[in-house]
Protein backbone atom coordinates (compact mmCIF):
# COMPACT_ATOMS: atom_id res chain seq x y z
CA UNK A 1 0.00 0.00 0.00
CA UNK A 2 1.11 3.74 -0.95
CA UNK A 3 0.37 6.78 0.07
CA UNK A 4 0.91 10.69 -0.85
CA UNK A 5 3.08 12.08 1.27
CA UNK A 6 3.90 16.31 1.47
CA UNK A 7 7.84 16.20 1.03
CA UNK A 8 8.96 19.87 2.43
CA UNK A 9 12.76 20.98 1.46
CA UNK A 10 14.21 23.42 3.77
CA UNK A 11 17.85 25.97 3.15
CA UNK A 12 20.41 23.42 1.19
CA UNK A 13 18.12 20.65 0.73
CA UNK A 14 15.41 22.89 -1.35
CA UNK A 15 18.57 24.18 -3.10
CA UNK A 16 19.98 20.57 -3.75
CA UNK A 17 16.30 19.50 -4.46
CA UNK A 18 15.28 22.26 -6.70
CA UNK A 19 12.12 22.18 -5.19
CA UNK A 20 10.47 23.20 -1.88
CA UNK A 21 7.50 21.04 -1.88
CA UNK A 22 6.00 18.17 -4.04
CA UNK A 23 3.35 15.52 -3.68
CA UNK A 24 5.20 12.19 -3.23
CA UNK A 25 3.97 8.54 -3.18
CA UNK A 26 5.73 6.27 -0.76
CA UNK A 27 4.67 2.81 0.97
CA UNK A 28 3.31 3.26 4.15
CA UNK A 29 5.37 1.58 6.04
CA UNK A 30 9.22 1.99 5.65
CA UNK A 31 12.01 2.64 7.72
CA UNK A 32 13.15 6.43 7.97
CA UNK A 33 16.17 5.41 5.85
CA UNK A 34 13.93 3.64 3.04
CA UNK A 35 11.94 7.28 2.76
CA UNK A 36 15.39 8.32 2.49
CA UNK A 37 16.43 6.33 -0.25
CA UNK A 38 12.85 7.00 -1.86
CA UNK A 39 13.85 10.96 -1.75
CA UNK A 40 17.03 10.47 -3.48
CA UNK A 41 16.03 8.57 -5.84
CA UNK A 42 13.58 11.83 -6.93
CA UNK A 43 16.49 14.58 -6.44
CA UNK A 44 19.83 12.68 -6.44
CA UNK A 45 21.67 15.65 -5.27
CA UNK A 46 20.32 15.15 -1.98
CA UNK A 47 23.11 12.27 -1.40
CA UNK A 48 25.28 14.91 -0.83
CA UNK A 49 23.87 15.79 2.51
CA UNK A 50 22.91 12.03 3.62
CA UNK A 51 24.97 12.54 6.95
CA UNK A 52 23.91 15.65 7.87
CA UNK A 53 20.41 15.75 7.37
CA UNK A 54 17.46 14.35 9.88
CA UNK A 55 13.31 14.00 8.88
CA UNK A 56 10.81 15.79 10.26
CA UNK A 57 7.82 13.20 10.02
CA UNK A 58 4.60 15.28 11.28
CA UNK A 59 6.83 17.83 12.95
CA UNK A 60 8.79 15.07 15.03
CA UNK A 61 12.31 14.84 14.72
CA UNK A 62 13.09 11.43 13.33
CA UNK A 63 16.91 10.20 12.57
CA UNK A 64 17.75 8.75 9.58
CA UNK A 65 17.81 4.92 10.21
CA UNK A 66 15.87 1.92 10.81
CA UNK A 67 12.80 3.56 12.48
CA UNK A 68 9.97 2.16 10.97
CA UNK A 69 7.71 5.01 10.00
CA UNK A 70 3.61 4.55 9.57
CA UNK A 71 2.70 7.17 7.12
CA UNK A 72 -0.65 8.56 5.96
CA UNK A 73 -1.95 10.67 2.87
CA UNK A 74 -1.41 14.11 3.69
CA UNK A 75 1.53 13.62 6.35
CA UNK A 76 4.41 16.16 6.22
CA UNK A 77 7.70 14.82 5.66
CA UNK A 78 10.21 17.55 6.16
CA UNK A 79 14.22 17.12 4.86
CA UNK A 80 15.75 18.80 7.96
CA UNK A 81 19.55 20.23 6.98
CA UNK A 82 21.25 21.08 10.39
CA UNK A 83 19.70 24.36 11.91
CA UNK A 84 20.65 27.80 12.52
CA UNK A 85 18.44 29.61 13.99
CA UNK A 86 19.18 32.46 16.75
CA UNK B 1 -12.85 44.44 46.58
CA UNK B 2 -10.46 47.21 43.97
CA UNK B 3 -7.35 45.76 46.13
CA UNK B 4 -8.02 42.22 46.16
CA UNK B 5 -8.95 42.75 42.07
CA UNK B 6 -5.24 44.57 42.07
CA UNK B 7 -3.47 41.97 43.94
CA UNK B 8 -5.09 38.59 42.08
CA UNK B 9 -1.66 37.48 40.69
CA UNK B 10 -3.88 34.65 38.88
CA UNK B 11 -5.34 37.86 36.39
CA UNK B 12 -1.72 37.91 34.86
CA UNK B 13 -1.94 34.15 33.95
CA UNK B 14 1.61 32.44 32.56
CA UNK B 15 1.24 33.54 28.51
CA UNK B 16 3.91 32.48 25.65
CA UNK B 17 3.95 34.77 22.90
CA UNK B 18 5.59 33.10 19.82
CA UNK B 19 6.23 35.18 16.33
CA UNK B 20 8.49 34.14 13.26
CA UNK B 21 7.62 36.77 10.47
CA UNK B 22 9.72 39.51 8.50
CA UNK B 23 9.08 42.46 10.37
CA UNK B 24 11.76 44.24 12.34
CA UNK B 25 11.69 43.16 15.98
CA UNK B 26 11.73 45.76 19.08
CA UNK B 27 13.47 45.16 22.34
CA UNK B 28 10.34 47.03 23.77
CA UNK B 29 7.73 45.48 22.34
CA UNK B 30 9.30 42.24 23.50
CA UNK B 31 9.76 43.73 26.94
CA UNK B 32 6.17 44.59 27.58
CA UNK B 33 4.64 41.48 26.40
CA UNK B 34 5.98 40.05 29.28
CA UNK B 35 6.00 42.39 31.84
CA UNK B 36 3.87 41.74 34.97
CA UNK B 37 2.65 43.62 37.69
CA UNK B 38 3.84 40.33 39.94
CA UNK B 39 7.33 40.60 38.65
CA UNK B 40 10.29 42.18 39.30
CA UNK B 41 12.55 41.07 36.43
CA UNK B 42 12.59 40.81 32.99
CA UNK B 43 15.32 39.06 31.43
CA UNK B 44 16.02 39.77 27.27
CA UNK B 45 18.48 38.38 25.12
CA UNK B 46 18.74 39.90 21.32
CA UNK B 47 20.83 37.90 18.94
CA UNK B 48 22.21 40.43 15.84
CA UNK B 49 23.43 40.60 12.59
CA UNK B 50 27.35 40.49 12.53
CA UNK B 51 29.43 41.83 10.15
CA UNK B 52 31.91 39.76 9.40
CA UNK B 53 32.70 36.15 9.64
CA UNK B 54 36.46 34.32 9.31
CA UNK B 55 37.55 37.51 8.17
CA UNK B 56 35.11 37.76 5.08
CA UNK B 57 32.48 41.08 5.46
CA UNK B 58 28.66 39.73 6.39
CA UNK B 59 26.59 41.63 4.00
CA UNK B 60 23.07 40.50 5.57
CA UNK B 61 21.55 37.18 6.90
CA UNK B 62 18.64 35.54 5.36
CA UNK B 63 16.56 33.60 7.15
CA UNK B 64 14.03 31.17 6.10
CA UNK B 65 11.79 28.50 8.67
CA UNK B 66 9.75 25.35 8.80
CA UNK B 67 7.58 27.68 10.34
CA UNK B 68 4.51 25.73 11.99
CA UNK B 69 7.30 23.35 12.82
CA UNK B 70 9.13 25.90 14.73
CA UNK B 71 6.32 27.88 16.77
CA UNK B 72 5.82 23.68 18.10
CA UNK B 73 9.09 23.61 19.31
CA UNK B 74 9.39 26.94 20.74
CA UNK B 75 6.00 26.02 22.65
CA UNK B 76 7.97 22.80 23.84
CA UNK B 77 11.36 24.73 25.06
CA UNK B 78 8.52 27.15 26.94
CA UNK B 79 6.94 24.36 28.56
CA UNK B 80 9.65 23.02 29.73
CA UNK B 81 11.16 26.17 31.17
CA UNK B 82 8.22 26.07 33.22
CA UNK B 83 9.14 22.79 34.46
CA UNK B 84 12.35 24.01 35.67
CA UNK B 85 11.34 26.92 36.43
CA UNK B 86 7.94 27.62 38.06
CA UNK B 87 7.92 30.93 38.76
CA UNK B 88 8.44 32.32 35.28
CA UNK B 89 5.60 34.10 34.27
CA UNK B 90 5.95 35.44 30.41
CA UNK B 91 8.06 33.95 27.67
CA UNK B 92 8.39 36.21 24.73
CA UNK B 93 10.24 34.03 21.63
CA UNK B 94 10.41 36.54 18.52
CA UNK B 95 12.47 35.46 15.10
CA UNK B 96 12.46 37.21 12.35
CA UNK B 97 12.68 35.98 9.14
CA UNK B 98 13.79 36.77 5.59
CA UNK B 99 16.71 39.45 4.99
CA UNK B 100 18.27 40.75 8.21
CA UNK B 101 20.94 43.71 7.86
CA UNK B 102 23.99 43.86 9.67
CA UNK B 103 23.17 45.41 13.60
CA UNK B 104 19.08 44.53 13.50
CA UNK B 105 18.16 41.79 15.80
CA UNK B 106 17.06 38.42 14.34
CA UNK B 107 15.71 36.90 17.27
CA UNK B 108 14.33 38.35 21.37
CA UNK B 109 14.00 36.16 23.70
CA UNK B 110 12.10 37.76 26.94
CA UNK B 111 11.44 35.95 30.10
CA UNK B 112 9.46 37.56 33.28
CA UNK B 113 9.88 36.42 36.79
CA UNK B 114 8.97 37.41 40.32
CA UNK B 115 12.62 37.07 41.50
CA UNK B 116 15.95 37.47 39.04
CA UNK B 117 17.65 34.34 38.71
CA UNK B 118 14.92 32.52 37.34
CA UNK B 119 14.37 34.86 34.39
CA UNK B 120 18.10 35.20 33.61
CA UNK B 121 18.82 31.21 33.69
CA UNK B 122 15.54 30.25 31.35
CA UNK B 123 16.67 33.07 29.09
CA UNK B 124 19.71 31.54 28.37
CA UNK B 125 17.89 28.15 28.25
CA UNK B 126 15.94 29.36 25.48
CA UNK B 127 18.11 30.51 23.43
CA UNK B 128 20.59 27.52 24.22
CA UNK B 129 17.68 25.19 23.25
CA UNK B 130 16.28 27.17 20.34
CA UNK B 131 19.68 27.01 18.39
CA UNK B 132 19.61 23.50 18.87
CA UNK B 133 16.24 22.33 18.36
CA UNK B 134 14.20 24.49 16.11
CA UNK B 135 13.96 24.42 12.52
CA UNK B 136 15.35 27.80 11.16
CA UNK B 137 17.94 28.27 8.85
CA UNK B 138 20.23 31.21 8.60
CA UNK B 139 21.59 31.68 4.99
CA UNK B 140 25.51 34.34 5.28
CA UNK B 141 25.58 36.49 2.29
CA UNK B 142 29.01 37.88 1.72
CA UNK B 143 30.48 40.41 -1.12
CA UNK B 144 30.90 37.37 -3.51
CA UNK B 145 29.69 33.98 -2.15
CA UNK B 146 27.17 32.81 0.82
CA UNK B 147 27.09 30.01 3.57
CA UNK B 148 24.28 27.80 4.91
CA UNK B 149 25.11 28.36 8.54
CA UNK B 150 24.99 25.36 11.37
CA UNK B 151 24.80 25.72 14.80
CA UNK B 152 26.97 23.98 17.02
CA UNK B 153 24.30 22.92 18.95
CA UNK B 154 22.50 21.04 15.97
CA UNK B 155 23.60 17.75 17.16
CA UNK B 156 22.96 16.05 13.29
CA UNK B 157 25.90 18.53 12.10
CA UNK B 158 28.70 17.66 10.37
CA UNK B 159 30.98 17.30 12.69
CA UNK B 160 33.76 18.04 10.34
CA UNK B 161 32.81 21.51 9.22
CA UNK C 1 39.86 50.66 0.96
CA UNK C 2 35.79 50.42 2.22
CA UNK C 3 35.73 47.20 2.80
CA UNK C 4 38.75 47.26 5.42
CA UNK C 5 36.73 50.32 7.15
CA UNK C 6 33.78 48.44 7.55
CA UNK C 7 35.94 45.74 8.99
CA UNK C 8 37.72 47.65 11.30
CA UNK C 9 36.44 46.53 14.44
CA UNK C 10 38.77 49.04 16.64
CA UNK C 11 36.28 51.59 14.81
CA UNK C 12 34.18 50.50 17.35
CA UNK C 13 35.67 51.01 20.70
CA UNK C 14 34.18 49.26 24.15
CA UNK C 15 32.46 51.92 26.01
CA UNK C 16 30.65 52.23 29.17
CA UNK C 17 27.28 53.75 29.17
CA UNK C 18 25.93 54.80 33.18
CA UNK C 19 23.04 57.00 33.35
CA UNK C 20 21.17 57.70 36.66
CA UNK C 21 18.32 60.14 36.53
CA UNK C 22 14.52 60.51 36.53
CA UNK C 23 13.50 59.87 33.41
CA UNK C 24 11.45 56.56 32.21
CA UNK C 25 13.70 53.49 31.11
CA UNK C 26 13.68 52.50 27.40
CA UNK C 27 14.91 48.52 26.57
CA UNK C 28 15.14 49.87 22.52
CA UNK C 29 17.48 52.93 23.67
CA UNK C 30 19.54 50.59 26.34
CA UNK C 31 20.09 48.05 23.99
CA UNK C 32 20.21 50.48 20.46
CA UNK C 33 23.91 51.92 22.53
CA UNK C 34 25.57 48.42 22.93
CA UNK C 35 24.49 46.67 19.89
CA UNK C 36 27.88 46.52 17.58
CA UNK C 37 28.33 45.57 13.95
CA UNK C 38 30.71 43.36 15.07
CA UNK C 39 28.45 41.30 17.64
CA UNK C 40 26.18 38.84 17.42
CA UNK C 41 24.57 39.35 21.16
CA UNK C 42 23.13 41.69 23.24
CA UNK C 43 21.67 40.14 27.00
CA UNK C 44 19.48 42.92 29.00
CA UNK C 45 18.29 42.54 32.78
CA UNK C 46 15.15 45.03 33.22
CA UNK C 47 14.11 45.18 37.34
CA UNK C 48 10.69 46.30 37.24
CA UNK C 49 8.25 47.56 40.25
CA UNK C 50 5.82 44.72 41.68
CA UNK C 51 3.00 45.04 43.02
CA UNK C 52 3.19 43.08 46.32
CA UNK C 53 5.43 42.48 48.61
CA UNK C 54 4.68 39.90 51.58
CA UNK C 55 1.37 40.36 50.58
CA UNK C 56 1.35 44.33 50.85
CA UNK C 57 0.32 46.16 48.17
CA UNK C 58 2.85 48.49 46.61
CA UNK C 59 1.92 51.86 45.08
CA UNK C 60 5.47 52.75 43.81
CA UNK C 61 9.19 52.97 44.29
CA UNK C 62 10.98 55.57 45.50
CA UNK C 63 14.94 55.61 44.38
CA UNK C 64 17.30 58.03 45.55
CA UNK C 65 21.35 57.69 45.33
CA UNK C 66 24.52 58.99 45.86
CA UNK C 67 24.87 59.88 42.29
CA UNK C 68 28.11 60.68 42.06
CA UNK C 69 29.80 57.57 44.12
CA UNK C 70 26.78 55.29 42.52
CA UNK C 71 28.50 56.15 39.15
CA UNK C 72 31.96 55.73 40.43
CA UNK C 73 30.58 51.93 41.72
CA UNK C 74 29.56 51.12 38.15
CA UNK C 75 32.15 52.23 36.11
CA UNK C 76 33.96 49.57 38.91
CA UNK C 77 31.71 46.89 38.06
CA UNK C 78 32.31 47.89 33.78
CA UNK C 79 36.03 47.44 34.82
CA UNK C 80 35.65 44.31 36.51
CA UNK C 81 33.31 42.71 33.77
CA UNK C 82 35.80 43.78 30.94
CA UNK C 83 38.76 41.65 33.02
CA UNK C 84 36.60 38.56 33.28
CA UNK C 85 34.86 38.93 29.58
CA UNK C 86 37.70 40.73 27.30
CA UNK C 87 35.40 39.82 24.71
CA UNK C 88 32.37 42.60 25.70
CA UNK C 89 32.23 45.54 23.72
CA UNK C 90 29.62 47.66 24.96
CA UNK C 91 27.93 47.89 28.66
CA UNK C 92 25.40 50.12 29.26
CA UNK C 93 23.27 50.97 33.23
CA UNK C 94 20.68 52.86 33.28
CA UNK C 95 19.06 53.05 36.90
CA UNK C 96 15.83 55.31 37.50
CA UNK C 97 15.53 57.35 40.39
CA UNK C 98 12.57 59.27 41.81
CA UNK C 99 9.20 57.57 41.83
CA UNK C 100 8.66 54.35 40.14
CA UNK C 101 5.04 53.29 39.11
CA UNK C 102 4.28 49.46 39.51
CA UNK C 103 5.21 47.11 36.03
CA UNK C 104 7.71 50.30 34.73
CA UNK C 105 11.37 49.74 35.49
CA UNK C 106 13.51 51.17 37.83
CA UNK C 107 17.24 50.01 36.63
CA UNK C 108 17.86 48.07 32.69
CA UNK C 109 21.54 46.46 32.32
CA UNK C 110 22.71 45.58 28.74
CA UNK C 111 25.94 44.09 27.33
CA UNK C 112 27.13 43.18 23.80
CA UNK C 113 30.02 40.64 22.80
CA UNK C 114 30.36 38.79 20.05
CA UNK C 115 29.12 35.47 21.09
CA UNK C 116 26.31 34.93 23.44
CA UNK C 117 27.53 33.33 26.28
CA UNK C 118 29.86 36.20 27.48
CA UNK C 119 27.19 38.84 27.23
CA UNK C 120 24.46 36.21 28.95
CA UNK C 121 27.87 36.01 31.91
CA UNK C 122 28.12 39.49 32.03
CA UNK C 123 24.50 40.87 32.43
CA UNK C 124 24.12 38.28 35.23
CA UNK C 125 27.37 39.72 36.95
CA UNK C 126 26.41 43.26 36.58
CA UNK C 127 23.15 43.22 38.30
CA UNK C 128 24.23 41.18 41.14
CA UNK C 129 27.25 43.34 41.91
CA UNK C 130 25.08 46.61 41.23
CA UNK C 131 23.00 45.38 43.92
CA UNK C 132 26.09 44.49 46.38
CA UNK C 133 27.81 47.70 45.96
CA UNK C 134 26.29 50.59 44.04
CA UNK C 135 24.96 52.85 46.73
CA UNK C 136 21.14 53.66 45.64
CA UNK C 137 18.59 52.84 47.78
CA UNK C 138 14.55 51.77 47.41
CA UNK C 139 12.08 52.84 49.42
CA UNK C 140 8.88 50.54 49.17
CA UNK C 141 5.95 52.72 49.38
CA UNK C 142 2.34 50.98 50.36
CA UNK C 143 -1.25 52.03 51.42
CA UNK C 144 -0.56 53.20 54.98
CA UNK C 145 3.25 52.60 55.43
CA UNK C 146 6.55 52.39 53.93
CA UNK C 147 9.79 50.41 54.07
CA UNK C 148 13.37 50.80 52.92
CA UNK C 149 14.40 47.79 51.32
CA UNK C 150 17.87 46.19 52.23
CA UNK C 151 19.10 44.09 49.31
CA UNK C 152 20.22 40.72 50.22
CA UNK C 153 23.25 40.97 48.63
CA UNK C 154 24.14 43.95 50.73
CA UNK C 155 26.69 42.35 53.22
CA UNK C 156 26.51 45.09 56.00
CA UNK C 157 22.16 44.82 55.87
CA UNK C 158 20.72 43.68 59.13
CA UNK C 159 20.72 40.15 59.08
CA UNK C 160 18.19 39.80 61.76
CA UNK C 161 15.88 41.76 59.44
CA UNK D 1 44.08 69.69 64.40
CA UNK D 2 40.16 69.55 62.77
CA UNK D 3 38.88 69.85 59.62
CA UNK D 4 35.58 70.68 57.69
CA UNK D 5 34.15 67.89 55.96
CA UNK D 6 31.19 67.28 53.87
CA UNK D 7 28.46 64.80 55.86
CA UNK D 8 25.99 63.39 53.31
CA UNK D 9 23.05 61.25 54.59
CA UNK D 10 20.96 58.99 52.56
CA UNK D 11 17.62 56.97 52.92
CA UNK D 12 17.26 56.02 56.46
CA UNK D 13 20.18 57.71 58.01
CA UNK D 14 18.55 61.02 55.87
CA UNK D 15 15.54 60.13 57.67
CA UNK D 16 17.36 59.78 61.37
CA UNK D 17 19.41 62.86 60.66
CA UNK D 18 16.79 65.38 59.69
CA UNK D 19 19.21 66.59 56.84
CA UNK D 20 21.20 65.30 53.96
CA UNK D 21 24.43 67.12 53.57
CA UNK D 22 25.98 69.68 56.56
CA UNK D 23 29.48 70.51 56.90
CA UNK D 24 30.97 69.03 60.07
CA UNK D 25 34.44 69.77 61.88
CA UNK D 26 36.15 66.89 63.00
CA UNK D 27 39.97 65.56 63.59
CA UNK D 28 41.99 65.63 60.29
CA UNK D 29 42.82 62.23 61.94
CA UNK D 30 40.74 59.67 63.69
CA UNK D 31 39.33 55.96 63.54
CA UNK D 32 36.46 55.52 61.67
CA UNK D 33 34.76 54.46 64.96
CA UNK D 34 35.44 57.83 66.17
CA UNK D 35 33.99 59.38 63.11
CA UNK D 36 30.83 57.57 63.68
CA UNK D 37 30.70 59.16 67.38
CA UNK D 38 31.02 62.74 66.49
CA UNK D 39 28.30 62.52 64.12
CA UNK D 40 25.99 60.29 66.35
CA UNK D 41 26.92 63.21 69.25
CA UNK D 42 24.98 65.51 66.21
CA UNK D 43 21.87 63.00 65.99
CA UNK D 44 21.38 60.59 68.30
CA UNK D 45 18.90 58.89 66.36
CA UNK D 46 21.28 57.76 64.54
CA UNK D 47 22.90 55.35 67.16
CA UNK D 48 19.46 52.79 66.31
CA UNK D 49 21.47 51.89 62.95
CA UNK D 50 25.14 51.88 63.66
CA UNK D 51 25.04 47.68 63.26
CA UNK D 52 23.48 48.45 59.86
CA UNK D 53 25.90 50.96 58.00
CA UNK D 54 28.84 51.88 56.81
CA UNK D 55 30.83 54.82 56.04
CA UNK D 56 31.98 56.28 52.48
CA UNK D 57 35.08 58.15 52.51
CA UNK D 58 35.74 60.52 49.40
CA UNK D 59 33.56 57.82 47.89
CA UNK D 60 35.07 54.67 48.87
CA UNK D 61 33.51 52.21 51.74
CA UNK D 62 34.85 52.52 54.74
CA UNK D 63 33.57 49.96 58.07
CA UNK D 64 33.32 51.19 61.32
CA UNK D 65 35.91 50.49 63.25
CA UNK D 66 39.84 50.65 63.91
CA UNK D 67 40.73 52.26 60.29
CA UNK D 68 42.55 55.78 61.00
CA UNK D 69 41.26 57.94 58.32
CA UNK D 70 43.77 61.11 57.27
CA UNK D 71 40.77 63.88 56.56
CA UNK D 72 40.89 66.88 55.09
CA UNK D 73 38.49 70.04 54.14
CA UNK D 74 36.16 69.64 51.40
CA UNK D 75 36.37 65.04 51.90
CA UNK D 76 33.29 63.53 51.71
CA UNK D 77 31.93 61.58 54.49
CA UNK D 78 28.34 59.80 53.66
CA UNK D 79 26.70 57.73 55.98
CA UNK D 80 25.26 54.62 53.69
CA UNK D 81 22.45 52.53 55.01
CA UNK D 82 22.04 49.11 53.81
CA UNK D 83 21.81 50.12 49.60
CA UNK D 84 18.82 48.54 47.64
CA UNK D 85 19.38 49.36 44.27
CA UNK D 86 18.41 47.38 41.28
Amino acid sequence: MSCEVVALYFARSAELAGVRSEIISVPQQLTSLQLWEEIVKRHPRLAAIQDQVVFAVRQEYVLLGDQLLVLQSGDEVAIIPPISGG
Amino acid sequence: FPSRKAMNESEDEPKDFIKLNCEKLSADEVSELVISPCCGAVSLFIGTTRNNFEGKKVIHLEYEAYSSMAEAEIKKICRDVRQKWPSIKHIAVHHRLGLVPVTEASVIVAVSSPHRVASLEAVQYCINTLKATVPIWKKEIYEQEYSWKENKECFWADVEQ
